[in-house]
Formats: C-alpha cells, structure tokens, sequence
C-alpha cells in the first residue's frame, strides 16, 4: 500500500474527478429527460423555455434549490434528519467506482482502465453498498417525525430489503458462468455480438435483476415509498431545498449507477459488434466509452418509458410480487443455470434451459395464486366505479 | 426359589388387587389374606428348610446377575438373624391384613396393596446379600409406607409421612455413599457375602451406614420422627412400623455395621452406647407423662429398641442373641400393643387415657389380653420381653466391651417400663367407668383371631425361647466373631442354655484382662 | 499488525457487548449488544485466521452470519409479538412469569 | 479439495428426519390433509429415525464423515436415542395439546424435527463448527417454539427471555469457540485434544474454555447461569417446556461430553474443579428453590435444573464410567420428566391447564390413572427404586464416588433428600388433601396416554431391568 | 508507522467509540446507527486482514440487511419514548461497568500473554488476501456439512417468523 505508484494515484483521481462530474452531469440531464420525455408520452411539451429545448431548466432548478431557505422543521429528529440525505447520496456516488465504463486506452505509455478501482470483489461491493441506501431513506423518514414519512420508510425497507434479494440471486448466474466477482472481467468475456451477452443466457435472472434494480431505485411502478397520493411523498415530505435535492439527485444517480451495473453484467457492457476495437489505443477506449454510455441512456430511457405505462402496485401485490413470482425465478435460474453449465458446458443449452424454465415457474406460480386467492365478495357500490376498475386506475 | 417366592407373593397379590379392583370389598380383603397367609405358610417353610448348624446365607438358591454392568447380581439368602424377621414379617402381614379388616374407610384396595408392597419391600431389605439389591428395597420399601401413613393416617398425617420420609432419605442418601464406597472396595462388586475388610476409612463408612440405621432404629437424637409417624399412622401401619420397620434398622446394624466395620464399631461404641442408654431412659420418662395411649406406645418403642442396640454394641452372644429375640418382641408385643390401641379407637374413636377408665369391668377378654400383653412389653418372667432383655442386660453387664454403669442406668429403663405401663393400665383398666364408655363392646371373635397368634407367641418364646436361638445362635456367632478383637470370646456350644456358661467365660476373659494389665 | 491488538479489540467490543446486555434493559438494544459481541467474535476470528495463514477462520465467519441474520429475524419477530400484548419491550417491566 | 464419497450410510438417522421434515413441509401445504396426519408423520420419521439409530448402535456403525467433522459413532448414536425418544412423546403428548386452541400445527412439527436434527449434529459434531451450528438449529427452533402460542402473552414472554439469555449465551459460546481456535489453531475436536497435549495450555486456551463453560451452562440451564429456565418453563406451551427440559438439555450435555472430554481432557485439572463447584451450586440451588415454588411448571423448572447438577456429577468424575452415567442419566431424565409434564398436559380442567399444585388436590380418587402416571414420574424423578431415575442416580453417584468425589456425592446425595421433599409433596397433595373446589377435568386425550404409557413402562422398565439401557450406555462412551 | 497501523488504529477506534454508543445512547435508533457504524468499521478490519469476501459480506449482511431490520422494528414499534422508562438503578449499573472492565483487563492480559503461543507467535507469516474463490471452494468441499446445516438454520428462521408474525386467516376473517 505504501509504494503505489504516483501515476496510478494521479489517473484515478482523475478518474474519480471526471466520474463524479459525470454523474453529476447525467443527473441533470436524465431530469431534463424524464420531463421532457414524460410530455412527449403524455402529449405536451415539458419544459421547454430555459436554455434551447428547456436543456437549462436543471440548473435553474437547482440554483433555485440552492438558494431556497434550508427549513428544519422544530418536530424533526436534526441530527438524523440532516444526515438521512447524505447517507442516500453518497452510496450512489460510490457505487459508480467499480463499474467498468469502458476497456482502457493508453496514455503515457500506461494502460488505464476506464474504470476507478477494479476489485475482485466488485459485485459484492455493489450489492453492499447499495444495501445501504435504504439508510437514507429510513432515517429520513423516521427523523422527519411524521406519520407519513414513517409509513413510507417502513414500506421502502420492506421493499427494499426483499428485493435486495432478487438483485443479489439475479447475480449469481453469472457468476457461475464467469467464476468471477470482478465486474471488468464479466464485461470482457461477455463477446462482442449481442448473442453472446448474458442477457440471453440469463433471460430470466435479467428480468429479475432488471425489476428489482426498478424496485431499488424506488421507481414507477415500485415507488410505494413516496407515493404521493397516499403519503404525501413520503419519506421526504418533510424535506425542502437542498436536502430535498440530494434526495432528489440520489434517485437520479441510482438510476443511472443501476443503469450502468445492468448493462455492464447483461447487455456486454461496453462491446458492441467489435466496434468497441476499431482505431488505436486511445480511440478504442473512447469509442467503448461512448458505447457504454449510449447503452446505459437508452436503459435509462426503459426508466422513463416504464413509469408512464405501468400503473403503481399495491403494497402487498408488491410483496407477493417480490417473494411470488421475481424470487422463484431467480432461484430457478440458478438451480437450472448450474445444472446444465456442469452437464453441457454449452451456453445456449444454458439460455434456452432458463428461458423455458422461467416460463415453466411462471406459469405454476401464477396457477396457484389464481387457485389460492380467494375471491372477494364483491360489495354493490353506491360508485358507479366497481373496486376491481378502481385498483386498475391506481 | 422358596425364599424369592416369599419375597414376591405379596407382590403377585399387589398385582392381582389391582386387577381385580372392581370384584368388590370383600373380594380385595380376601385376596389379600389369602395371599398373606399362603406367604407365612411358605415362609414356615424357611424355618423347617433352614439349617442352623451353618453361619452361612441359605435358602436363596444361586445369585442371578442382574446389572452385569455394574456388578450387580439377584442374590438373597437367610441366616439364622434374617430368618427370624422374615418370619416375623410374614406372621405380622396376615394379622395387620386381619386387624384392617373393617377399619379401612376409603381406597381398600389402595391400602391392601401398599399393605403387601410394604411387605414384599421389608422382606427384601432382609433378605438381600447384594447392598444395591439392599438398598433398592430400603427405598422403594418407603413409597408404600408412605402412602399407608399418608393417606389412611390421622389429622396431620400429611407432616409426619413427611417428615418420616425425609428422614430416612437423609440417613439413606448417607448409606449409599457408603455402599458406592463399600464397591469399590470390594472389588467391583455389591455382594455381601464376598465383602471382608478392612476397609479404607472404615470410620466413615462406618457412620455412615449408623446414621442410615439409627434414624430407623431410631436411635436417640433421630427419634423424633417417631411419634408423629406413630400417633397418625392408621393402626395397621403402626403395627408394621413398630413391628418390623424399626426392626430394620437394628437388622441393618447387625448386618452391616458390626460385622464389616469391628474396627470402628469399637471406636464409636463409647459414643453409641450412652446414646441407647439416654433413649432408654428418654424414651421410659417421655411415655410417662403421655396422655395419647398411641404416643405412649410410641415412646415406649424409642425405650424398647435401646435396648436392642444396647445389647448389639454389647458384642457378645448372650447380648447379640437377646437383641436378636428382642426385635422379635418387640415386634410382637408392641404390635399387639397397637393392635389392642387401635380396637378401642374403633370403639370410642380416642385414645386419650383420661377418656377411659374401668374398662376391664365392660370388656373382660380385652382387658386379659391388654394385661398380657403389658406384662410381656414390661419384660415379666415367662413372657418374652424378659427373655430378651434379661439376655441383653446380662450379656451388656457381664460381658459388655462398655463400662457398667450404663448397663445400670439400663436396667432402670425396665423399671421405668414397669412404672409407665402399669400406671397406664391402671388408669385405662381400672377405677369408675365413664358413662361414654358403658357401650363399648368387648372384642368380637375376628379381633380375637387378630390377637391369638400374637398371644401365643409372646407366651411361647416367653417360655421356651430355646427353638428361637437355636436357630440363630451360628449366625450370631458369625458376627460376634468378626466384631470381637479376641476370637476365643465367640464360640458358642450347640444348645448349651446361655446363662452361666458365658458368665463363666467372661470372668475368665476379665481376669485375663486384668492379668494383661497388671503385666 | 500484531495479532494481540486484534485480539485486544475484540475482547474490548466483547466486553462492551456483555456490559450492554447486563446495564441496558430494552429488548432491542441488549438484542444489539449480542450482535455487537457475535461481531466480536468474528473479528477474533479473521484475525486468528489470517495469522495462521488458513482460510477456516472466515468460512466460520460467514457462517455465524448467516445464523446472526437468522437470529435476529427470529429475535426481532418476537420482540414485536411481546410488544404486542404487553405495549413495552423493557425486560424488567415484562415480569409476569414470576412464581 | 476433491469433494470426498459420502457415505450415506452413516447419515441414515439424519437423512430420515431430514426427509420427514421435507414430507411435512409439503404436506402442511395443502388444507384438506388433517393436521394430525402431520403429528403421525412426525412420529412415524421419528421411530424409524430412532430405529435406525439403534441398529447401528447394534452393529457399531462408526464413521467420520464430511472432513472429520461429522463423527457417527456409539456416543452420538446414543444420545440420537435420546433425543428421538423425546422428541416421539413430546409429540405423542402434543397432538391433542395443539388441538385445544386453533393452533397451526405444521409448523410446530416443522420446528421440533429442525431442532431434533440439530440435536443430533450437536451429539455428532466433531469440528466446534457443527456443535456451533447444531446449537443455534436448535435454539433458533425453540426460541420460536417457546413462543408459539402469539396470543398469549406469557408464551411470548418466555419466548422472549429464552431469546435474549439464549443468544447471549450463543455469543459466550462463539467466543469461545474463537479463542480455542486462536489457542489451538484448529477447530476441530481431535486436532485440538492433540495440540494440547504438544503444548502447555495458552490463556487463550483457558479463557475459551471458561467461555464455552458459560455458554453451556446458560444452555442446559446450570447455577449461576439458570435464571431463564423457571420463566421460560412456565410461559412456554407446556409440551415445548418438557421438550426444553428434555432433548436440548441432553444435546448441549452431549456437545458439553464431547468437547471437553475428548477436545480437553489434558486441561481437566483446569475444568473439573469448576465442574465439581457449579454441580453443587446447581443441585443446591435448584432443588432448594423448588421447594418453594407452588405451580407446577417452575417446581418441574427447578427440579430440571438440579437435575443438571446431578449430570454434573458425571461430568466432574471425567471417566468412562462418568460419561456413561451422563448418557444413562440424560436418557432416564429425559423420559421421565417429559412424562412428568405429559401429567401436567394430561391434569387440565375445562377451562385451561391446571398449573398450582393446589389444583392437584383429590386427583388422586377423581383421576386414579393420571395420578398414577404423575406419581411414578415424581417417585422415578426423586430418585426412589424400583424406578429408573433410581439407577440413573445410583449410577452417576457410585461414577462420582469412583472418581474419588466423595463430597460431591454426598452433597448429591442429600440434595436427592431434599428433593423428595417437594416431588412427594406433588403425591401428598393428590392422594392426601381434599380439594377444595370441584375442578372440572377434560377427558383424557388417547395420544397423551398413550405418550404417558410409554414414558411410565420406560421407567419402570429401566428400574428394573437397568442392564436394558446401561449396557448400551457402557458401550457409547466415544 | 505504516499504513496498516494508522488505519487499524482508525478502524479499530471508530469500531470502539460505536459500539461504546450502542450501549450510552438512551434512543434505540441512535444505538442501532452507532452499530452500524462499528460494523462497518469492522469492515474496513476485515479488509485489513486480507478478508475482502468477508468485509463484503459483513457489509451485505449486518449493515444492509439485520441492521435494517432492527431499524424497522424500532420504527414500527416507535420506541423512542418508551425507551426512557424503568432505566436499572446505579449499584446495577456500577457492578456490570466495574465486571466489564475486568473482563476488558482479563481479554487483554490473555491476549498479551498469548503471545508466547507459538500457534499465535507464528504471526505476520502470513499475509495477503483471500479469494471468494478460495472460499466458495472451501465452502461446498470441506465446509459443505455446515453449509447445509446453515441453511437448515435459516429454514428454520424461516418458518419460525412466519409462525410468529403471519397473520392468521381466521383473524382476518
């Protein structure tokens, strides 16, 4: 530890310079996106007046944010309700540090991986460290000393930690497949052709993961936590100016830290068609980068898209959700995974084994649900709403 | 096989009772008669198969290995001490199932089986060569009585069957510490028989084996379970109590702490000694003053069984043999005693001596048995209570390994007996009748069967006491020899009256002594 | 690193976890303080680990927490059912099994 | 490391509660199978489990399995015995138990299968990993069983305490195992009896023992370290109490034989000293107590825990005949007095469980055959012949004595005086006293007598044909 | 002093001052953030040591998923205000402080001592870093029984929780 060379130290604090700005910059474009796109699904403008196609308005909003007055309110525990933001931020910036944004290019006769630490243990970090979001928003919700703020905290850790679930089983697929933790390597041996990705070998353990990283983020249609017809927004109620923005920016950043994970361990990370190869040294690398981030924007468009055409779940169609149907899934990819890696060795047989036995629990699961639930008596209305319409709506 | 089958009769008639419950009071009463007397008809059977020219254990046919693992083995057998309380047990059964005959209120059958467990238990406890053997009947031998005290008791039967029962856990947890020692002593093994000292810490084995004994005995100190045992006991359990179970204790002494341990029975007999001598006096005065006929019998018991150990630590055969015949005695004529109490309970429902008076103008037969039977527990000549205390007295005064003095203060226990039981009866028998007692009738022809047998042989042993020690006149020695530092002092003629020859004998010995002395 | 002050700081946590459960007397927290002294031990146990250069030491690690985590599901799940009958979690107001 | 050939042989007794713990669990699936279909299946796994074991022990199948850490032998073997006894009638007596409230019974069976299971690892476990392991399975079992009956707030309760003493004493136990390893630089039993015999004893080595004595001690309830046990007995569903008192008890003395007698028997001068002191402290202790208690569940919570005093005994005397006397005892302990709280189950009026002792007046002529039951247990319990508890006692003693303990047995000795005091107080107040009010009893329930026919012919069976089980537990000291 | 030592002095100080925070503070939920605090600390000793799968999996499993769970009970319960009631009284206090610090003297004395050991004296051979490799192996061939065995545990937690908190249907009904 002590003879690091000075040259590796200086390119990652480079490295984490530039990422953090990135991230920072990807924040506010991904809320200028999600507005804008989220007129255009609902056939109006979003904004449009700051800057050319309202690409200004994030930072008149956060300028606005900025300059806000800071209210604490009186009822409110201060020393946690001053951390809670933070504790939500800042495990979103640091998950960015082991995912791989792209190969490397050569500067300086050194090669310097487009990634900040590469650690052997780089999924496990991102699984623990996103496991400690939840902090932020309980705390919050909790120090805001408000019934709803509570109810919503309570609802995210539920959610939070049963989903966490699914993320990590979605995982280990994968990992049989790679027999590594490190995220650089399971982007390299993910081929160059979209065949070969894992997001067809795993097509199940892919959706599970993809669902639960919704559920993480606390997004449509899983942001039970802030609903704001039932909790006013919940954990963040209480929260105003820039304590609200930090919440606000660790969504964001959530998003696109889970955005990036998915497509570096599904969607072959930074290859694609072998163009991530073209030119020298230096353009390669930046060239995967720009594959990188395209791949990641358009899941982060999969972010938008979902919110506006999946209506909210219901607290327990959530959890049965979670522990019904996303939980047998990613075990079944597991069993299914590992028996077929160690009898074929063949990474299609491997695919095509999940994807029909996903289907097979799918339909079980969804079998006995229907057998099992017993059908409510369904009460006349003075509505000319029937209930079962209603929930839809919701 | 005759001797098991003695032993495990009355458990078969447990068994029976409790299979056939439903057939009826009489039914239960009969079954257990039948079987108590089909038992002493078997047990005379001992008495005329038992050889009295040998020391050894017999009639208990091969040791049978029970708990391989532990050296532990089925083995009984008789000498010549044990036959006597086997007998003494087998006899007392059928009288005590007789004399309960119509006195049982509530749960016949549960007091006919406990009666014969308690029976099965005792002849166990008499008859094991194995000390685990020994000690499984001690103790199970308690639950039984335990439950004859408790349940067909008096008011505050509850604290004294505690009370009775806890203390001899106490002494017996003590004994078998001593008998875990005792095995591992004795090669791996429980037998009686193949055990020969001397032991490592023999003094404390020693005590602990007299502790377990003489709160049965009991011995001065550890009486005082006693009474309370007695005055709530139904009548039947202070028959057993005082007839047989005391007997334990005494037997317990004879067969255990005398012959194994000669070394420190030597030792603490300065100490055991004046403790008989304070319970023979203690045990006259305390039954003076009683004013319950039960607790006066009671006490007289704590005077009685002094004696009896008195005349063991005496280590003579004169002594040994007449606290040998005096457990019998005792047994009988304090037995009786109960018996006679427990009839007029029946009658008047008391037992307060004030609430009597007059009674032999009422009740002739009852008062000529009353009379007998005072006379044989006060030691008269041609009764058996002389008998045995005379030997006793004789062999503690001439030939006792203890000074005389306590034999003195002994011999005027007997004229303390004398006092308490004569006032008693006087004060029962004679003077006005009370009005309330005008009714009561004399005994009826059961109650006369009940105390026949019982008359007979206090009259019998009172006369011709030579059968008796004959029979256990080897053993005796046995034991006289192993506990006596001098053999010369053991032997004993065949049939040669015991009097003067061993008076005889023993001034030679003191002379001796005296002679060793003066060198 | 010497291995005693690992050792020195797990008796420490150790210790701190044993006064916690002793002084404190909510249900919850003294359930913490037995975390705290489960974590302890496994300190103990990676640092002994890496001294004698084997792996045991952390496999036993990772296996005492998974039997933490089942623990405290099964603790956590109890406390809330007592909190139910009885509206408090503090030890010495749940007395009413005293002979 | 290739992944060594299982021999499944060896697991047999395992695999069959394994088994048995899947075909309930699929079973309480469906709603349609009655659940004492599930009661049956339990005991059905569990006499073939016991079957098996004693087949094996017949045939002195020993083996060491799973990289020496899953050791089968006579001594597991045995206790397999143990445990499987209990857990048969702890079930006989539950069946009808469970049917008085509208109780889930699957997962009841569900629980005692996973804790008898972790019984057996504890018994077999030869690596301080396994006894680890098999103890939490265990705990974590019965912490929720304790518990089980949520809406009632002493079950609850007892959960509770039982939890927090129980994970505190896990904590102790883990340290231990800690320092061992840092003392030994193994965790495995063999390895560590070796290394100490290479080396003089380390104060890591000691302190972990002391740990591990803790731990113990909190587990199968030993003086100082007892204070749960009348609580959680009292409040727990009184089946779990006699499974409490029973299996766990003999299986943390397994694991307790186990590691110190064949882990650290070079640091006996160390242990026994301590083992002779908490024996005493904890037959004292536990039987003077008990003579104050007036319900029944804490005078059988105390009485339990003198009886661990008395295993103690054969513990502190650390020779084969100690061990064997252990083993014997455990066995003896365990029949008897889940018989004795199957009489408790057994003694219920109409409108809940009769718990005083006072309640017992009279039963004695109202309920001849309950009193009977109840009065063998207690006799058997205090240690009177012709009973097993009598032999069981006789034999840890004349261990204790052949170890040259002679106070300890004494001081054991008299304790067992004392105890009859309070057992015969039991009887006294069922065949002696009137009752006082006219308590209205339910019908007995045929599994329960059944349960309590079985547990009363094993006692009577062992008194008096002790060989029956005293050979087999000559024959299993490791 | 390298860059081991100020960081194990680190680690080891926040991990003390938590866990000294656990037992002072008088609000259950400032307690269970001091412990994550002091686990996560713990953490960074793990890494210390080489551990990296371990500090990752302490990070997972205390931090993420049972610290969040007494975080949850504590809120679901809302125990800020009861927690003040019924605090023991000094002499208790005094005695576990004062048995405390000697167990605290005892654990360090023997560690001290242990150095004699030659199994401990053996120290600083052995360095470097422990694959998840390295332990997945372990796991499923020498460790496989207790793997199984923890999964039995964790079944067992399983239904035990359902058991004790599921409601009933008849209840809802």
């Amino acid at each position: 530890m002590e003879n690091l060379p000075l040259f590796f130290i200086l390119s990652s604090i480079v490295k984490i310079v530039i990422i953090v700005h990135l991230l920072l910059i990807g924040v506010m474009l991904m809320i200028w996106a999600e507005r804008r796109v989220s007129g255009w699904m609902q056939d109006r403008l979003g904004p449009n007046r700051v800057g050319p196609q309202g690409l200004l308005q994030p930072i008149a909003d956060g300028l606005k944010f900025m300059f806000k007055e800071d209210i604490i309110p009186d009822h409110v525990d201060k020393p946690l309700y001053v951390l809670a933001p933070a504790m939500l931020l800042v495990p979103a910036l640091i998950t960015a540090a082991v995912v791989p944004f792209g190969s490397s290019i050569e500067l300086f006769g050194e090669t310097i991986n487009l990634q900040i630490a590469d650690i052997n243990i780089g999924i496990l970090y991102i699984l623990a460290i996103t496991s400690l979001g939840v902090y932020g928003v309980v705390l919050g919700a909790w120090a805001s000393n408000n019934k709803y703020s509570l109810l919503g905290g309570l609802r995210s850790s539920a959610q939070m930690i049963s989903y966490e679930l699914t993320l990590g089983l979605g995982i280990i697929g994968i990992l049989m497949l790679t027999s590594s933790l490190s995220l650089r390597t399971i982007a390299t041996e993910q081929g160059a052709y979209p065949w070969q990705w894992n997001f067809l070998i795993h097509f199940p353990a892919f959706l599970a993961f993809t669902t639960a990283m919704f559920a993480e983020t606390n997004r449509l249609p899983f942001d039970l936590a802030e609903a704001e017809q039932e909790l006013v927004a919940g954990y963040h109620t209480e929260y105003s100016s820039m304590k609200f923005a930090m919440f606000f920016m660790a969504e964001y950043m959530n998003m696109i830290v889970g955005s990036a994970v998915t497509v570096t361990l599904f969607l072959g990370g930074w290859h694609f068609f072998g163009l991530e190869n073209v030119g020298g040294p230096v353009w390669s690398g930046l060239i995967s980068f720009a594959i990188f981030f395209v791949k990641t924007a358009i899941f982060l468009f999969g972010f938008i898209w979902v919110r506006w055409t999946l209506p909210r779940f219901r607290y327990d169609q959530l959890m049965n959700f979670g522990w019904k149907f996303l939980l047998p899934i990613a075990l079944t990819s597991i069993v299914v995974t590992g028996t077929l890696w160690i009898m074929t060795g063949s990474r299609l047989v491997v695919g095509i084994g999940n994807a029909v036995s996903a289907f097979i629990v799918v339909s079980i699961v969804a079998g006995m649900l229907v057998m099992t639930t017993p059908k409510p008596a369904i009460q006349e209305s003075d509505s000319r709403f029937s209930p079962t319409a209603l929930d839809a709506v919701e | 096989m005759l001797l098991s089958t003695v032993i495990f009769l009355p458990l078969l008639g447990v068994i029976a009772i409790a299979l056939l419950r439903g057939l009826g009071e009489s039914a239960i009463k009969g079954i257990a008669l039948a079987i108590g007397l089909i038992t002493f008809v078997i047990s005379l059977g001992l008495y005329t198969g038992f050889n009295a020219d040998t020391a050894t254990f017999q009639l208990g046919g091969t040791p049978i290995e029970w708990v391989s693992g532990l050296g532990i083995s089925y083995h009984i057998g008789i000498d010549g001490i044990s036959l006597w309380l086997v007998l003494l047990t087998t006899f007392l059964t059928p009288v005590c199932i007789l004399a309960a005959w119509n006195s049982v209120e509530k749960g016949l059958s549960g007091f006919m089986m406990s009666l014969l467990a308690l029976e099965t238990g005792m002849l166990g406890v008499f008859c094991s060569l194995d000390l685990f053997l020994f000690f499984v009947f001690w103790e199970s031998m308690l639950i039984p009585m335990y439950f004859l005290i408790g349940i067909w008791g008096g008011e505050r039967r509850i604290y004294a069957t505690v009370k009775f029962v806890l203390y001899t856990m106490a002494g017996s947890a003590l004994m078998l510490v001593g008998i875990l020692a005792l095995y591992f002593q004795n090669d791996n093994s429980f037998d009686l028989t193949t055990l020969s000292g001397p032991f490592e810490h023999s003094d404390l084995l020693f005590l602990a084996f007299f502790v377990a004994f003489a709160i049965k005995v009991p011995l001065f100190p550890f009486h005082t379970w006693l009474p309370d045992a007695h005055v709530e006991a139904p009548t039947v359990g202070s028959v057993i109590l005082a007839g047989v179970l005391l007997k334990m204790g005494t037997y317990g002494i004879i067969r255990f702490c005398l012959p194994l341990f000669p070394d420190a029975a030597e030792k603490f007999t300065p100490l055991i000694v004046p403790l008989a001598v304070i319970g023979i006096i203690y045990g006259a005065l305390v039954a003076m003053v009683q004013p319950d006929l039960k607790k006066l019998v009671a006490y007289s018991s704590v005077s009685h069984l002094g004696f009896v150990v008195l005349g063991l630590f005496s280590k003579n055969p004169a002594g040994l043999q007449g606290s040998v015949l005096q457990m019998i005695n005792h047994g009988l004529s304090t037995g009786a005693l109960f018996l006679l109490v427990g009839m007029i309970y029946e009658r008047r429902h008391s037992r307060m001596i004030v609430d009597f008076g007059g009674l032999s103008k009422r009740m002739p037969i009852f008062a000529t048995v009353f009379m007998i039977v005072t006379l044989s527990s006060i030691g008269l000549p041609g009764l058996n209570g002389f008998v045995g205390e005379y030997m006793i007295l004789f062999g503690s005064f001439v030939q006792g390994a203890f000074s005389k003095v306590y034999v003195v203060f002994a011999t005027a226990g007997v004229i303390l007996a004398a006092v308490y039981m004569l006032w008693m009866f006087q004060r029962v028998m004679f003077g006005t009748l009370d009005k309330t007692n005008e009714n009561l009738p004399d005994l009826n022809a059961r109650e006369i069967v009940v105390m026949l047998p019982l008359l007979l042989f206090i009259v019998w042993i009172g006369v011709y006491p030579k059968p008796f020690l004959n029979k256990m006149e080897k053993s005796v020695g046995l034991v006289v020899t192993k506990v006596q530092a001098t053999p010369a002092m053991g032997q004993l003629e065949n049939g040669v009256p015991v009097g003067t020859k061993l008076a005889l004998r023993e001034t030679e010995h003191e002379k001796s002594e005296k002679e060793a002395q003066t060198k | 690193m010497l291995l005693e002050y690992y050792l020195i700081l797990s008796a420490l946590l150790f210790t701190i976890g044993v006064i916690g459960v002793l002084v404190r007397r909510n249900a919850i927290i003294i359930f913490m303080c037995i975390e705290l002294m489960l974590n302890a031990a496994n300190l103990a146990f990676v640092a002994i680990s890496r001294n004698l250069g084997e792996t045991t030491g952390q496999v036993f690690v990772f296996f005492v927490m998974a039997v933490a985590a089942a623990e405290v599901a099964i603790g956590l799940a109890i406390i809330v059912s007592v909190f139910k009958h009885r509206q408090t979690i503090n030890v010495d107001e749940i007395n009413s099994l005293k002979g | 490391m290739p992944i060594e050939e299982i021999n499944w042989q060896l697991l047999m007794p395992e695999l069959v509660i394994a088994l048995t713990l899947l075909i309930v669990l699929v079973f309480d699936l469906f709603d349609s199978i009655s659940k004492k279909v599930l009661g049956w299946m339990t005991i059905v796994g569990a006499a073939i489990a016991l079957w098996v074991s004693i087949q094996m022990h017949l045939d002195g199948t020993v083996g060491i399995q799973f990289n020496q850490m899953f050791k089968v032998d006579n001594f597991s073997l045995f206790f397999n015995m143990i445990f499987l006894i209990s857990t048969i009638l702890v079930v006989l007596l539950s069946m009808s138990y469970l049917d008085r409230g509208d109780k889930k019974q699957g997962p009841y069976y569900l629980l005692i299968l996973l804790a008898t299971l972790g019984m057996m690892l504890m018994a077999a476990g030869n690596e301080l990993i396994i006894v680890f392991l098999g103890l939490e399975l265990m705990s974590l079992s019965l912490y929720v069983l304790a518990g089980y009956f949520r809406e009632n707030p002493a079950s609850s309760e007892a959960g509770m305490k039982y939890l927090l003493l129980g994970a505190f004493a896990s904590a102790f136990f883990l340290y231990g195992i800690a320092l061992i390893y840092g003392g030994a630089g193994t965790t495995s039993i063999p390895a560590i009896a070796e290394k100490i015999t290479a080396e003089s004893s380390s104060p890591l080595l000691l302190a972990g023992m002391f740990l591990l004595i803790v731990g113990f001690g909190f587990k199968v309830a030993i003086v100082p370290f007892h204070q749960w046990a009348p609580d959680v007995y009292e409040g727990a569903p009184t089946t779990i109490a006699a499974f409490i008192s029973a299996g766990p008890k003999a299986a943390g003395f397994a694991a307790f034989l186990r590691i110190f007698m064949e882990a650290l028997p070079n640091l006996q001068g160390e242990w026994s000293g301590v083992l002779i002191l908490l024996a005493m402290l904890t037959m004292t202790v536990g039987n003077v107590i008990a003579i104050a208690q007036t319900n029944i569940k804490r005078m059988l919570a105390y009485s339990s825990i003198a009886h661990a005093g008395y295993v103690l005994i054969g513990l502190a005397a650390a020779n084969n005949d100690g061990i064997s006397s252990a083993m014997l005892y455990l066995l003896v302990y365990c029949v008897m007095n889940i018989g004795a709280f199957g009489a408790v189950i057994l003694a219920k009026t109409e409108d809940g469980e009769s718990l005083m002792i006072s309640d017992y007046a009279g039963l004695g002529t109202r309920k001849p055959l309950l009193a009977m039951f109840m009065s063998v247990m207690l006799l058997s319990l205090a240690g009177f012949p012709p009973t097993a508890g009598f032999v069981g006692k006789f034999y840890i003693f004349k261990a204790a004595v052949g170890a040259g303990h002679i106070w300890l047995v004494i001081i054991g000795a008299l304790n067992t005086a004392i105890s009859a005091f309070y057992y015969l107080r039991v009887v006294v107040t069922m065949y002696m006293r009137e009752p006082e009010e006219e308590l209205e009893f339910s019908p007995y329930a045929s599994t329960l007598v059944i349960g309590l026919i079985i547990a009363a012919v094993g006692v009577l069976l062992i008194g008096i044909l002790p060989s029956l089980m005293l050979t087999p537990a000559q024959n299993s000291v490791f | 002093m390298n860059a081991e030592q100020i960081l194990f002095i680190l680690f080891g100080a926040v991990s003390l001052i938590g866990a000294v925070s656990v037992i002072s503070f008088r609000h259950p939920i400032y307690s269970a953030l001091s412990l994550v605090v002091t686990f996560f600390a713990q953490a960074g000793l793990f890494i210390l040591l080489g551990a990296h799968f371990v500090a990752a999996v302490q990070v997972i499993v205390y931090a993420g998923a049972i610290m969040v769970l007494f975080l949850f009970v504590i809120m679901l319960l809302n125990l800020g205000t009861l927690s003040a009631k019924g605090a023991i009284g000094p002499k208790v206090k005094g005695f576990a402080v004062i048995l405390g610090i000697l167990l605290a003297i005892e654990g360090i004395y023997i560690a001290l001592n242990s150095a004699n050991d030659t199994t401990v004296a053996a120290a600083e051979s052995a360095t470097g870093t422990t694959t998840t490799y390295d332990i997945g192996k372990l796991l499923f061939s020498e460790y496989l029984l207790p793997f199984e065995v923890t999964s039995l545990i964790l079944l067992a937690a399983l239904i035990g929780v359902i058991v004790l908190v599921k409601r009933e249907s008849q209840e809802e009904n």
